[in-house]
């Protein structure tokens, strides 16, 4: 029972966010200079051409009765028409979205992979070979910019051994390998980014963890190392790094914008900027909204974990 | 097998760039099966650390660089890391002082138990997690198939220390180390704790307990020997009884001196001047000379060894020369 | 008894001297910080080119004497732009977290310190803040204004602010839970002075830290925005820009993109080592990751 | 020449063109064959023109190789997304390379600007106001309605809607009425001696049917009577077409099927080309044509410099609104370097915006032998600003080539005193910049130029509604009507020559350069090219 009073209270209390958002997103579009019908247009734009479009999208009306209209169509499921390409949005995030999905599953995968056995080890054995490659890594991945890193795997690995492609997306569905290939680059430039705060993040924590007490005694017992440093210490060392995981995948969902077009991968994040830049409301709307909501379904199952993993703040 | 654990001129040091400190320095003393010895003495004196380097779980600044340890004719010096993992909770188990970070926060207490059984005595899970419920019985925690399952948050101070007990007694270890088992805890419970740590004494005759503490209180109660550290060495050792009775090292008379006694007058406890000498710099020939009312002129200057002043208790003390 | 009450004045970050003794890393990374300062600074006078010039008959000049970092698609010296784009990098840094933290440590003090409703007052904002598309906010932030180096440091002070607010109120819920800060309210000490003497000094330290890092993050950010053309515009020379540019000819000439890049890295490098180094020696047990 | 000879030399030409032989090696053939004289004016066109590494603008021969072969696939990568396939609107290039194999026009271009029958077999100009049009009869739309005069009201009659707002309306501002004389047979009247009718019908007006229109939405149902069928749109990745059965040209198309991808990344276009997943692509980055024409993998169809790049200039506010300051920018510009340097040689300096070939090109250019920065200065101190002055050129950072030009003219017109700073705007924000006239100058290309009309009357006439300049001169003016209104060919050049030399003078547009748009395919694809209209027409494609 107590977890289903949880999601609740939680989803009640996000609803309030979300809309709060969405009216900010709706009123910050209508404020900035810049007209849809304009840039639709372009230098062909006539008098009666914009007056014609002003109509066809509905921005003659006032912003109160926009957004309402807006938020009516929300409410029935229908999110409206890109005004470039007429595509439905519902259409364009079901397309866009499985790629930043996919982009961010992959480049978590890369980086906890990597991440945490080389934190865990740096800790285990302090000034070690595992702990200088980690302080390295830890270094040299939160100095080195995502998108260069990006230009550089391009230019020495896609264009230099020729091996991967340098851009484009190739759906999951249409073929596996090729899909892969096509994620291979642009995951491994974010995960590189991630795993460098991860291990960071987990050396530390787990050097926190290693010299309480309770591992003292758990060695005092006689237990195995495996036993001690895996089921002791990073069980309680997880609990931050989880935190940070939940961050950090906020970022991977709305903020690997320069990735996604470096690549020229059709992610949420470039969908974002073009949109914004054409001034295509009804596309910013819906994706900010969306990645407002993956931030918070995010949050929740951080809290889950959190209390999968810490009982004394266990959630019902 | 009279002799179960036997120390002998056990040195340890510890390092940290050019500081060298010697915090146990040849120190000597022996274990009989059933009995409690007390290791008493001032904190920071290197009792704790005696006890962590009978266990070989020292920090990686720490290493000890000479004597023996004997367990049962073994010494645990020469064993390998994983020879040494075996012996901890099987053979020589360890109390600590502090439960309340002793036991680990997100594991129930169950799994905590059941490891260790697992691990020593290669008990089925089923067969552990039974054993573990009469253990805790042992301890006297109530109902406790039911709190196998809970987690230590949901315990108090004296309940986890039960707990802790419960733990190093799973599997019937010859030597039981007991680091200041009850200073954490309020007097109450403290009494509760001696009073079992004195019934498993009894009821296991063949476990030797080694009780590290400041509280003279506590080894009246509980110890049958008692041996006094100070700076590291052994001042003073000897049953129990007689160094209550007649203290013969200077620092251990001001120890007893400074204990309010029950019928005792009023007035103040006399205390003992100066502090805990710096392990990295003792005081030359006896560590004690600048704190001793009774020192002499030979006292800065040679170093005492521990003497016989009567048949089985000595003193290391320049007064009592042979 | 003055010596440690003085001593509680200065937040222990500045007293520079211990630091640098006790930790090789902060010595490397203040180093490595100083010269490319120097190199920012006087720029004119080590360039070996005036950054904006271009050389018509000789683009895509490989590396080499002429062009120690070769030469772009329209001949522009690319190790003076490097130089130059320094200044605009270190300046946004500088400007921005400066700016965060003018306003961002007085807000988390007063919301930590008085806690209560003020603290909701002034941090339920600054979580909207920080789940606000930072991409949104620069577009408008440009749109309204146009996109300048200066609209930049505003728009990453404002993304900064929430995050050196809320650094500043945990570490001073941390200092005012400490016994002495409890002892000197119990002195009749008026919060405004309990703040300024007590807490601010020993509050100061976490914040300092996450400043060096957001230095360097800055960095990334200028560089980031400026490639998809919102941040510095041309021809002020600016690191990101130069990779945006050199991307569709690094095919020919990869020193384009190669060198702005390690540039970038040295800097934010500088900027992490310095923060790494800082937490080492400030708090060994790294409580303040 | 004999017949065998002029089939050698065009074979020759097509392998030149193709990068398979070298310009030495081609020369040295011709000689044998003949002597270069007699091979005529195509050798001579390639020699003289400069600057034009292994590609070639004369007058193109018919396809050199046998008669077209009948079906297969040919998948085509454009740049763009198409977004709206109403023909009214002509809404981005890429929804018109789409549409424009959907719809038919009365009449096309072809590639040596010979005006050539579409739906309209025959015509002729009855009166000063009249022209006559004589139409297929077997002419059938997608829909199974057949295609008759009745249609080409409709479809003026829509242009002409004010409520839909089109665009392609303002190109037949003269066109007075149209009517329907009998099914096959319809009238044009216009104010007198339009001379621009028949090229604005054969570049911007394709017929649609009323029952299609009505019945489905036209952005998204296209229906006309082309050579394709549109058979499905899967937003956001391709549109494939299919082959019309019943068009009203025997035995055309040749291919089956055409689908029409959008791939925005060059590097990427140019791999799905190159790995045979793409047959057709629009274009490759630019730095890599010399290489790949070299290679010879792929192959580079004849292009043609019809996408004139200008200098819009704000005429209705300080600094640019004294003629003087506008004529010294024009004094100050290195077309050379603009072409070499923003467009990899990709692109031919031009003084104006129609291309060489162009029977109407007039060659005049004011400004002979510029940058000449002491002419720049002179008139900037006539102008009152004899210490120089600053403006800003608005780029958009989605536009890499516009950003170059800025920075690149940044440093040319430093020396005249023009002291230039290149600010971005993004698309929305740029196009807000121009409607109100807040901008100093800018750059943009004009895609259509396939008569002067289309693009000097748009954006030198006062009363056009994209005067971008805001420019206002009565002289220009009248000599845009008389040229509007002029049908002799040779008067109309000659009209077409004082509107260049006007619109030089006057300086509100300044074109720089024609970028030479070339079309990449398969080695096996035939009879692409591109054409003066820059229409894509996929019915002349065939597999050899």
């Amino acid at each position: 029972m107590g977890l289903v009073r949880f999601f609740a209270r939680r989803i009640l209390l996000t609803i309030p966010v979300l809309v709060g958002m969405s009216v900010v997103v709706f009123l910050l579009l209508r404020l900035v200079p810049g007209d849809p019908a304009q840039v639709i247009l372009g230098l062909r734009a006539t008098p009666e051409g914009l007056a014609a479009v002003h109509r066809d999208l509905g921005l003659d009306l006032p912003w109160h009765r926009q957004y309402l209209h807006w938020v009516g169509n929300f409410l029935s499921g229908d999110l409206g028409q890109d005004y470039r390409s007429h595509i439905p949005v519902a259409v364009l995030l079901r397309q866009r979205l499985p790629v930043t999905l996919e982009l961010a599953a992959l480049s978590m995968l890369v980086s906890l992979c990597t991440a945490i056995p080389l934190g865990v080890a740096a800790a285990v054995r302090r000034g070690g070979a595992a702990d200088r490659a980690a302080m390295l890594l830890g270094l040299a991945g939160i100095s080195i910019p995502d998108f260069w890193l990006a230009i550089m795997l391009i230019l020495f690995v896609a264009l230099g051994l020729g091996v991967l492609p340098s851009s484009g997306f190739m759906p999951l569905t249409q073929n596996l390998v090729g899909n892969l290939r096509s994620m291979a680059l642009p995951s491994l430039t974010l995960a590189a980014g991630l795993a460098a705060v991860l291990v960071r993040m987990t050396r530390a924590s787990m050097l926190d963890v290693l010299s309480r007490e309770y591992i003292k005694f758990a060695r005092a017992k006689g237990l195995r190392n495996r036993v001690v440093v895996y089921r002791h210490a990073l069980r309680n060392a997880a609990i931050p790094i989880i935190t940070l995981l939940g961050l950090q995948s906020g970022y991977l969902l709305g903020g690997a914008v320069i990735v996604e077009q470096v690549f020229d991968l059709p992610g949420l994040g470039s969908l974002t900027v073009t949109a914004t830049l054409e001034r295509n409301y009804p596309v910013v709307q819906a994706t900010a909204l969306l990645i407002g909501l993956l931030f918070v379904v995010v949050n929740i199952a951080t809290d889950l974990v959190y209390g999968a993993l810490n009982p004394r703040i266990r959630v019902g | 097998m009279s002799r179960l654990l036997e120390v002998s001129d056990l040195t340890t040091e510890f390092r940290s760039g050019p500081r060298v400190a010697r915090v146990v320095d040849r120190v000597s003393f022996t274990l009989r099966p059933g009995e409690v010895l007390g290791l008493v003495g001032e904190s920071g004196c290197g009792k704790s650390t005696t006890g962590f380097s009978i266990m070989r779980l020292l920090p990686p600044t720490a290493r000890i660089t000479g004597g023996a340890v004997r367990l049962d004719g073994d010494n645990l010096l020469t064993k390998s890391d994983e020879e040494m993992r075996q012996i901890r909770g099987g053979r020589i188990a360890m109390i600590f002082q502090d439960p309340m970070t002793s036991l680990n926060p997100v594991l129930t207490v169950g799994e905590q138990l059941v490891e260790v059984l697992r691990e020593h005595r290669d008990m089925s899970r089923p067969d552990a997690r039974a054993e573990a419920v009469r253990l805790l019985q042992e301890v006297g925690i109530p109902s406790p198939a039911r709190r196998l399952d809970s987690y230590p948050h949901e315990f108090s101070g004296g309940m986890r220390q039960r707990m802790l007990i419960a733990i190093a007694i799973a599997c019937t270890p010859q030597v039981l180390i007991a680091d200041e088992p009850t200073t954490a805890l309020d007097v109450t419970i403290q009494a509760q704790i001696l009073r079992l740590l004195r019934q498993l004494n009894t009821e296991h005759r063949q476990t030797g307990i080694l009780l590290i503490t400041h509280d003279f209180a506590v080894v009246a109660q509980l110890c049958h020997r008692v041996v006094v550290m100070y700076a590291g060495e052994i001042v003073e050792s000897g049953d129990v009884g007689e160094i209550f009775a007649e203290p013969k090292h200077p620092y251990t008379q001001a120890l007893l001196g400074s204990l309010p006694s029950r019928g005792g007058e009023r007035g103040a406890l006399p205390a003992i001047e100066g502090l805990v000498p710096d392990p990295a710099a003792y005081p030359s020939g006896c560590r004690f000379h600048p704190r001793c009312r009774m020192a002499f002129e030979d006292c800065p200057v040679q170093h005492p060894s521990r003497i016989p002043v009567t048949p089985g208790h000595d003193a290391a003390c320049l007064l009592y020369r042979r | 008894m003055a010596s440690t009450e003085a001593a509680a004045y200065y937040p222990r970050v500045l007293r520079i001297g211990e630091i640098l003794r006790r930790s090789r890393m902060a010595s490397a990374g203040l180093t490595l910080g100083a010269v490319l300062v120097a190199l920012a600074a006087f720029a004119p006078l080590v360039a070996t080119a005036d950054p904006t010039a271009m050389d018509f008959n000789a683009p895509f000049a490989r590396p080499g004497l002429a062009h120690p970092f070769g030469a772009d698609n329209f001949g522009r010296d690319v190790f003076s732009r490097v130089l130059f784009g320094y200044r605009t990098s270190l300046l946004v840094a500088a400007g921005s977290v400066g700016l965060a933290l003018l306003f961002g440590t007085p807000l988390g003090l007063v919301a930590g310190f008085v806690g209560g409703i003020t603290d909701h007052v002034i941090m339920r904002p600054m979580d909207a803040l920080m789940a606000f598309p930072a991409i949104l906010l620069t577009v408008s932030f440009a749109g309204v204004v146009g996109a300048s180096t200066g609209v930049l440091i505003v728009v990453i002070a404002v993304v900064y602010l929430p995050i050196i607010a809320r650094t500043m109120r945990a570490s001073t819920l941390a200092v005012r839970a400490e016994p002495f800060v409890e002892g000197a309210r119990s002195r009749g000490a008026s919060p405004l002075r309990l703040m300024a003497r007590h807490v601010v000094p020993n509050a100061m330290d976490p914040v300092l830290i996450q400043a060096s890092v957001l230095m360097g993050i800055a960095i990334l950010i200028e560089a980031a925005l400026s490639f998809i053309g919102l941040g510095t515009q041309p021809p002020h020379p600016s690191l990101g820009l130069m990779l945006a540019d050199g991307r569709d000819i690094m095919r020919d000439a990869p020193w384009v993109v190669i060198f702005p890049g390690l540039a970038i890295v040295l800097a934010v490098l500088s900027f992490n080592l310095v923060a790494d180094g800082l937490r080492d020696v400030l708090d060994p047990r790294g409580a303040l990751r | 020449m004999s017949r065998l000879q002029e089939e050698q030399v065009a074979d020759l030409v097509a392998k030149f063109k193709r990068g398979s032989i070298t310009r030495r090696e081609f020369i040295a053939a011709v000689s044998v064959l003949g002597g270069l004289t007699a091979v005529g004016g195509t050798i001579a066109t390639l020699l003289k023109s400069s600057g034009l590494r292994g590609s070639l603008t004369g007058p193109v021969p018919a396809a050199a190789a046998g008669m077209p072969k009948r079906g297969g696939t040919l998948t085509a990568a454009t740049i763009d997304k198409p977004v709206n396939m109403d023909p009214a609107f002509a809404e981005l290039y890429s929804s018109m390379q789409v549409y424009q194999n959907i719809f038919s026009k009365l009449v096309y271009v072809d590639r040596n600007y010979k005006f050539v029958p579409g739906l309209a077999k025959s015509w002729r100009q009855v009166n000063a106001t009249t022209w006559e049009f004589d139409l297929v009869d077997n002419a059938w739309f997608h829909n199974g309605d057949k295609f008759s005069a009745a249609d080409v009201k409709y479809t003026f009659d829509r242009l002409f809607d004010k409520k839909l707002g089109a665009a392609n309306a303002v190109f037949f501002t003269p066109t007075e009425g149209v009517e329907v004389v009998n099914p096959t047979r319809v009238r044009i009247v216009t104010k007198p001696n339009w001379g621009g009718l028949i090229p604005t019908l054969a570049a911007v007006l394709e017929v649609v049917n009323k029952r299609a229109i009505e019945s489905a939405d036209p952005k998204l149902q296209p229906v006309g009577t082309g050579p394709f069928r549109f058979l499905e749109w899967v937003k956001d990745d391709h549109i494939t077409l299919e082959r019309w059965d019943k068009y009203f040209k025997p035995g055309m198309p040749p291919l089956d099927r055409v689908i029409f991808k959008a791939i925005a990344n060059d590097t990427v276009r140019l791999t799905g080309l190159q790995k045979g997943e793409i047959n057709w692509i629009e274009q490759v980055p630019l730095q890599m044509v010399d290489q790949l024409k070299k290679a010879g993998a792929i192959k580079a169809n004849p292009n043609g410099a019809f996408f004139p790049d200008l200098f819009l200039i704000n005429c209705t506010k300080p600094p640019f609104d004294k003629v003087e300051v506008r004529q010294a920018l024009s004094w100050a510009l290195d077309r050379k370097a603009i072409a070499r340097l923003v467009w990899f040689g990709q692109a031919m300096p031009s003084a104006e915006a129609l291309a060489p070939t162009n029977p109407l090109y007039s060659g005049v250019d004011p400004y002979e032998g510029a940058p000449n920065v002491a002419k720049a200065k002179a008139l900037l101190a006539k102008a009152g600003y004899p210490q120089g002055l600053k403006a800003i050129f608005a780029a958009q950072p989605q536009v890499p080539t516009q950003v170059q030009v800025g920075q690149l003219i940044q440093q040319m017109t430093k020396q005249a005193g023009i002291d230039i700073e290149v600010r971005s705007f993004e698309s929305a924000r740029w196009f807000e910049e121009l409607a109100t006239k807040r901008y100093d100058f800018t750059s943009t290309y004009w895609s259509a130029t396939l008569d002067p009309e289309h693009c000097y009357f748009p954006l030198g006439h006062s009363q056009s509604p994209w005067n971008f300049a805001g420019y206002k001169d009565e002289q220009l003016d009248r000599a845009l009507e008389k040229f509007r209104f002029t049908v002799d060919p040779v008067e109309r050049k000659k009209a077409y020559a004082e509107v260049v030399r006007l619109t030089a003078l006057g300086a509100p547009v300044v074109f720089q350069v024609n970028f030479l748009r070339t079309y990449w395919t398969q080695s096996n694809v035939e009879g692409v090219a591109t054409l003066p209209s820059l229409e894509l027409r996929m019915e002349d494609a065939w597999y050899a």
